[in-house]
């Protein structure tokens, strides 16, 4: 007997009474909730945090239709992934909340010098600003040649750092950014 | 896999069904467990109960005194002396879906708990009245009322998962295989190896826990000192408390006795003696 | 990891050290977990805490935070006067056998040729000795005083069970109860492991200690076996792919080195950077770093790059000292930089001594952060105790997608490159990291092209081949990390075996002309012809040894397990059979990916460590900068001076930081050793602005003994001040059984535990246990010492 | 003769005496008004409070009767939630009809004596001593059912704040309940049926106020008597 949660609803509401009357209501009592994640997009992912790269399952809301905005619905192991084989720990139980945050950041932000806040700013505004910055400390500070008068080549005004956290790729590319930049300091979470 | 009705709260005809299932069960063992949580998020996450507020540090590694209504499923840390040496002791707590579920013997609302036919004791909360009888009726402290919604929650076994063909979600979670479910019978058969292998490592207490005095639990452990359940927060020997008992058996027909011979007597006296008329006993 | 985390089921004894897998590593901990169960393995769990790791342990030791050398320096030494090593392992595949040149000393902590002014050492005399052809003399008999075993023997002889006991508190019964099961497992038919994490790693001595905890497992013939190995447990998804792709200040991605100003043209770099074979059936892999060197430079620079201008090596920085973290940072307040790009890192919490971190941000013009969440670091200018009015750093938050809402791969702790797919936009505007780095680059750039500034040439000439400029693919990046023909390439016959413009699929087809591109060549292999190896998801394991070669794909060359030769004997015969990594089938090694020639038979003799000039695994390493053995030393700021030598009581290259904010305690106003670790609840400073696990742990706490406890009359959950000379925190008590005072050299130590999550910024808020921690670093790899520094604790 | 009419020659009492005797006066030569509209009211209160709180009672306590109980009384939850308030408006109404009757139900040696008759009232046999406004068993039965409701509040109190309690406690409190409820329903039970059923007039005396001046002699004689001013 396939009963949807909402005709078991309304049985129940009626089910005393109808049970006075000798109808019986035990098989509209049976478990007839929804599993949450019976018809949602499953993309296969890894945990962002350790570096045991437990295989997760992300649900996304919708089956990928031109018309919907997926959201996070559940996030669980992959049982296939053979290092976590579908188990988690309660960081990796708990993505579902990382992705899905009020705390997420939306907009880019920026503070100018001596300010107390937050000002929200256009991408364009915040990358032309970000790369004049960027040119000007380097043309300033661009060391061509040392005190021996070795070539150098390097930008000694400016740092980068990160990537620990980002795709390999990302971090790749973030050396060759950097080092096309000339940036020396250069480092990330791995020192620390 | 269809969940069968078996029993239900505050109902009194035999069920429906003749379909015997196989019976599920949650094995925690406890002699694995690292106490990470993971169980504890997984339930939250599966069953999207709400964080409401935090609370605040316990003074131990454990996230909060007891279970609570928005938290099913809560590991309870102790620093204990075990078999003379030092021990951190966790241990996951949550419904243990007695044999015999206490909550659906107190329970008066019909059909707010039920028992399936593969052990999985639920509540459902549409016909939830409230009342808290299942709080007195548990023997492990379980069920917990929510001050928002009036209704008592508690662990449900993943019942939704588990009809659909899944593991509830704690055990899949659980990093180490501290949290094992298979049919009742796997588990006393892997908790048997188990113990066997405590014993040969020198834990010569070690022993399942599957009280029965409920007449055994769909969530059993393997405890390596078998002999102190309460160094693990569990309780020995636990029974569906014997008041609830004797309300839901002999002082119900009490009751039963106290209504309809009450009625009776009086219907009978009357037909006897007849009113007592003012008139008559003047006259007289 | 030398293994992997599914291999850890394979083995018989599991020291974990240094590290709290089961709290910071539960998923991989289950392997620990399963061989336990399943083969009866013996976990051993060394820690200055009672963790959850000991909880679960068979056999656990505390000692004093900054004493793991001198317990491992123990358990060599047990070994070796035992006699429980490998002996024909360690004649077969380490340098045991190699002679040391005549002069190499040790005495009062300091090893031949010291420079007292300059404190560096002069490594002459920390060769091996070499015959006139140059290859190293070796004693095969392993008698020879000068061979490595027996100079090991006599460096280590000095660390007795009581010796050992004095240093790290533990007591000798306890030590030796270790031992024994540790150092069982020198037979061929017993693999021991080791799991070690930031606990070895955060000292001014880490690298030592990594090499003792090496050392031994060359000894016990666990290195290159399925369950044994050296395994370091990384903390975060993807700083294995990090360090391989050389975001780090004197790396270039693979390992290559970036150019010191001493090398002005690349051949003197290539001279330097490629090691001389110093035995002849060595195979020395890193011979081949010209090739590896050149492809690099042509996926930078593309057609710029060519024979004629040393294929644009004047383009790259050229390096001369340390420029890494604390460095940066000391540099930072002193003012010498104008702007930093953060890129998901935050180094006010991550960084040692907070305050500094503040303080030298506030001297930066700009910076810009890139992050999911408002961080510590894009909010340094409100801090607590910090008036915003006068800071006047430009600060650029940019909002970033995170791993769900972008494919790429990770990079495992195990070497596993594992991809992985979208599944959603990033919220709102919020863009992912390579799109917000390729559009400032692209307006660097463009700004180049438009007004003329300094030396644009590396700017304007970066190989930049992406469909969309802004937002490279990251499979595009992906197949430019494997490398691509430039030409079509032949073999020795002229045949050709790869057509120009197809993805290489090995780094042995790197040429050094320039007819190859690989932006690491490491990674080669990974995004073939035959398509994306990282996104493979088979579950094949023809061993059943839990490899599964086809489960995406491992460096080098989908290698499970490193230096797998050392896995069989002399013959090619797995020392254990029941746990063949690879075997000699009469033509070629099978099993894993041989770390080996694959062809090549064992009688040939060619060293088991391909990677190495010498080809064997190194107990003497003479690559280090305080020793060629490791040595005891005590952390910068510790109770008690080093009973070994007092007159050299810290390691004496150590480097400390001079700024009026880099100050160092005393034991006799800070009594009390502080180490800092993590909780399983938490992971870093990310979740504490998730819900549910700020609710798991939502308060900052300090773990103190209860001895201590009743000592300064604090009760469990009352608010206490712990204070290093640099900062302090205040939070709640946790009076814990978990920790026991310790005996060190005669003094009653006691030691406590600060968990790090917490912060200034996140739903749940709460001191930076980095306010408290020195600036002290290690010579190697200048990584700080975060664990064994030294506090006072007081109520509030 | 009776100690209620000592207490009506007790001059200091007498004003207050007075106002208590007339609680019931010669309406005309027929009626006697036996329950002024106070009266009528607070039993009426009490009873309507009773029988909702034995019916939801009935119906927590007994599925089989819960099956109809509950629809009858709106629902299982609001039962839950009405059923201690009920409660405590019994319990009020209780309170004030033992003020206001603590004399008339005192149990007074002759009280005591006509307990012995009881077997002959209740089979109609002659030889019943005379009673006063209230007979002896109607006394009894209203201690019975004030004495259950005094344990059934302080019971009930524990099991509607369960929280501020031990486990020990709610359980204790629960039998106790059941106890006191199945006895109440007991004397409830021989009340309705008196009242409705086996003494014609009773039923028009607490909704009118009124009884015939038969009624009253043959049930109340020695009430009847001092209302008529005969001694």
């Amino acid at each position: 007997m396939e009963l949807t949660r909402r005709h078991f609803l309304k049985l129940s509401a009626t089910g005393a009474f109808l049970s006075g009357l000798g109808f019986d209501l035990r098989p509209a009592m049976a478990e007839v909730k929804g599993l949450k994640i019976s018809r949602t997009t499953e993309t296969q992912s890894t945990c962002p945090y350790c570096s045991v790269s437990c295989g997760v399952i992300i649900h996304t809301m919708g089956d990928r239709a031109a018309n919907v905005t997926p959201t996070v619905v559940h996030v669980e192991g992959n049982p296939d992934h053979p290092i976590n084989q579908g188990t988690l720990c309660p960081k990796g139980a708990s993505l579902k909340q990382y992705v899905v945050n009020d705390r997420r950041l939306t907009k880019p932000l920026y503070r100018s010098p001596g300010s107390t806040h937050w000002h929200e700013v256009d991408w364009d505004f915040a990358l032309t600003e970000i790369a004049r910055h960027i040119k000007d400390t380097r043309d300033k500070t661009f060391q061509s040649r040392d005190e021996e008068g070795r070539i150098v080549n390097r930008t000694m005004g400016m740092a980068g750092i990160g990537g620990c956290t980002d795709t390999g790729e990302m971090n790749f590319l973030l050396v060759k950014t950097m080092r096309a930049l000339g940036v020396v300091y250069l480092d990330q979470q791995s020192r620390l | 896999m269809a969940l069968e009705l078996k029993a239900i709260s505050a109902t009194n005809y035999p069920t429906l069904g003749i379909k015997e299932t196989e019976r599920v069960c949650k094995l925690i063992d406890v002699s694995v467990c690292i106490g990470c949580k993971a169980c504890e998020v997984a339930c939250q996450e599966w069953n999207d109960t709400p964080v409401e507020e935090t609370y605040p540090y316990t003074g131990s590694y454990q996230t909060m005194p007891e279970l609570a209504y928005n938290f099913w499923n809560l590991i309870k840390f102790r620093e204990v002396e075990l078999g003379g040496s030092f021990g951190w002791t966790m241990a996951k707590y949550q419904c243990m879906h007695c044999a015999d579920p206490g909550c659906l013997r107190a329970c008066p609302a019909p059909g707010a708990i039920v028992q399936y036919t593969n052990g999985i004791v639920d509540f459902v909360q549409e016909n939830c009245i409230g009342c808290q009888f299942c709080v007195t009726g548990c023997p492990f402290d379980v069920p917990r009322l929510s001050p928002k919604s009036q209704k008592v929650y508690k662990c449900t076994l993943c019942s939704d998962r588990v009809a659909a063909g899944l593991e509830p979600a704690c055990i899949k979670a659980c990093p180490t295989g501290c949290l094992q479910f298979g049919t009742k019978k796997q588990m006393l058969e892997k908790a048997m190896k188990r113990v066997r292998q405590l014993k040969a490592q020198g834990f010569s207490q070690a022993a399942i826990y599957d009280p029965p005095g409920v007449l055994g639990t769909h969530a059993i452990y393997v405890l390596p000192h078998g002999d102190r359940p309460e160094d693990y927060g569990l309780p020995r020997d636990p029974s569906v408390p014997w008041i609830v008992s004797l309300w839901k058996g002999p002082l119900k027909t009490v009751g039963n006795v106290v209504l309809l011979g009450g009625i009776l007597t009086a219907a009978l006296h009357y037909l006897k003696f007849g009113p007592m008329r003012a008139e008559e006993k003047t006259r007289g | 990891m030398t293994n992997g985390w599914v291999d850890i089921r394979n083995s018989d004894v599991i020291l974990a050290m240094g590290g709290n897998p089961a709290e910071n590593h539960p998923c991989g901990f289950k392997w620990v977990i399963d061989a336990k169960k399943n083969r009866g393995a013996k976990l051993v769990c060394v820690d200055p805490r009672f963790n959850r790791t000991a909880a679960v342990s068979d056999c656990y030791v505390q000692i004093r935070a900054g004493s793991d050398l001198a317990f491992l320096g123990g358990l060599i030494n047990y070994t070796l006067s035992k006699g429980l090593y490998h002996e024909e392992y360690v004649r077969l595949f380490t340098n045991g056998p190699f002679l040391i040149k005549e002069g190499f000393s040790f005495k009062d902590g300091l090893f031949s040729g010291f420079n007292h002014n300059t404190h560096t050492y002069d490594k002459s005399t920390w060769q091996y000795e070499q015959d006139e052809k140059g290859y190293v003399r070796q004693g095969p008999t392993m008698q020879d005083p000068r061979c490595v075993l027996q100079l090991l023997k006599k460096h280590f002889e000095r660390y007795t069970p009581e010796l050992v006991s004095q240093i790290t508190g533990a007591s000798v019964k306890d030590f030796l109860r270790v031992a024994e099961i540790v150092c069982s497992t020198g037979t061929p038919d017993k693999a021991g492991t080791i799991m070690y994490a930031l606990g070895w790693n955060h000292h001014t001595f880490s690298v030592q200690i990594l090499r003792a905890a090496a050392i031994l497992q060359l000894l016990l013939g666990n290195i290159g076996r399925p369950g044994g190995g050296l395994n370091a447990l990384r903390g975060h998804s993807n700083i294995q792919g990090g360090t391989d792709h050389g975001v780090s200040y004197e790396k270039l991605p693979g390992y290559l080195k970036i150019p010191s100003v001493q090398h002005q043209n690349l051949k003197d770099y290539l001279k330097a950077n490629t090691p001389r074979t110093l035995i002849p059936t060595s195979m020395n892999y890193w011979g081949n770093y010209p090739k590896f060197f050149v492809s690099f430079m042509k996926c930078m620079f593309g057609r710029y790059a060519n024979k004629e201008n040393d294929f644009c090596y004047d383009y790259l920085p050229k390096i001369e000292r340390d420029y890494s973290w604390v460095n940066m940072f000391d540099d930072m307040y002193q003012g010498k930089l104008e702007g930093m790009l953060c890129f998901g890192i935050n180094p006010v919490a991550n960084g040692p001594h907070s305050n500094k971190m503040l303080a030298a941000l506030s001297k930066l013009k700009w910076l810009v952060v890139a992050e999911c969440f408002e961080t510590e670091t894009a909010q340094f200018w409100k801090a607590p105790g910090i008036d915003p009015t006068t800071i006047n750093t430009e600060v650029f938050l940019l909002p970033a997608a995170n791993f769900a809402e972008k494919d790429g791969s990770f990079t495992n702790s195990a070497r596993w490159v594992q991809w992985k797919w979208k599944a959603l936009d990033p919220p709102g505007e919020a863009k992912a990291d390579q799109e917000i780095l390729a559009s400032i680059f692209l307006k660097v750039r463009k700004l180049y092209e438009q007004v003329p500034g300094t030396f644009p040439e590396p700017i304007l000439h970066l190989h930049w081949p992406y469909n969309n400029p802004t937002n490279p693919l990251l499979e595009e990046v992906a197949k430019e990390i494997n490398g691509q023909a430039l030409e079509d390439l032949k073999d020795e016959n002229g045949k050709i075996i790869l057509r120009k413009g197809h993805q290489l699929s090995s780094y042995d087809q790197l040429k050094d002309d320039g007819s190859t591109a690989c932006g690491n060549w490491i990674y080669c292999g990974c995004f073939t012809e035959e398509g994306n190896m990282m996104a493979r998801r088979g579950l094949k394991d023809p061993t059943g040894l839990g490899m599964y070669p086809e489960w995406t794909w491992s460096w080098p060359a989908n290698r499970r397990i490193m230096y797998n030769r050392a896995s069989c004997d002399a013959q090619g015969r797995p020392w254990d059979p029941t746990r063949a990594g690879i075997c000699w089938n009469g033509e070629r090694w099978v099993g894993d990916i041989p770390d080996y020639k694959h062809d090549c038979p064992p009688e040939a003799g060619l060293g088991a460590f391909i990677w190495l000039p010498e080809g064997a695994g190194k107990i003497f390493a003479s690559d280090l900068a305080e020793g060629p053995f490791p040595e005891h030393y005590e952390p910068i700021e510790s109770p008690v001076k080093n009973i070994l030598h007092p007159g050299v009581s810290t390691n004496p290259l150590a480097k400390t930081f001079k700024s009026d904010m880099d100050k160092y305690g005393t034991p006799d106003e800070y009594p009390i050793v502080c180490t800092t670790y993590r909780l399983t609840e938490h992971f870093h400073f990310w979740t504490k602005h998730i819900t549910v696990n700020s609710e798991l742990q939502p308060e900052f706490f300090v773990e103190i003994p209860e001895g201590l406890a009743e000592e300064l009359g604090i009760k469990n959950q009352q608010e206490i001040r712990v204070s290093s000379i640099r900062g302090s925190v205040q939070g709640k008590a946790h009076v814990t059984k978990r920790i026991k005072p310790m005996e060190v050299n005669g003094k009653k130590v006691w030691q406590i535990g600060i968990p790090i999550h917490w912060g200034f910024a996140g739903r749940v808020k709460g001191p930076l246990a980095n306010f408290l921690t020195p600036t002290a670093l290690d010579p190697n790899c200048s990584i700080p010492e975060y664990k064994g520094f030294l506090v006072k604790v007081e109520k509030v | 003769m009776v100690r209620e009419t000592q207490q009506v020659m007790k001059p200091k009492r007498q004003k207050k005496s007075v106002v208590k005797e007339t609680e019931a006066v010669l309406v005309s030569s027929a009626e006697i008004e036996r329950y002024n509209l106070r009266e009528r009211l607070v039993h009426w209160t009490v009873a309507i409070s009773f029988l909702y709180l034995l019916l939801s009672g009935l119906a927590l306590y007994s599925p089989r009767l819960g099956t109809w109980l509950y629809p009858l009384l709106g629902g299982g939850t609001n039962i839950r939630i009405w059923h201690p308030y009920a409660g405590v408006l019994f319990a009020l109404a209780v309170t004030i009809m033992t003020i206001s009757w603590r004399r008339c139900l005192w149990m007074y040696p002759e009280d005591w004596e006509w307990m012995r008759y009881s077997w002959k009232y209740i089979t109609h046999k002659e030889g019943v001593p005379e009673a006063g406004r209230f007979n002896a068993g109607q006394k009894l039965l209203f201690w019975v059912l004030a004495f259950s409701g005094l344990i059934l509040l302080l019971s009930g109190i524990v099991l509607w704040f369960r929280e501020k309690f031990s486990r020990e406690l709610w359980l204790a409190s629960i039998l106790a309940h059941e106890i006191f409820a199945i006895v109440a329903m007991g004397a409830i039970i021989v009340h309705m049926y008196m009242g409705l059923f086996a003494s014609p007039g009773s039923l028009r005396a607490m909704v009118e106020g009124k009884v015939t001046e038969a009624w009253a002699k043959a049930h109340h004689a020695r009430w009847y008597k001092r209302v008529m001013g005969i001694s």
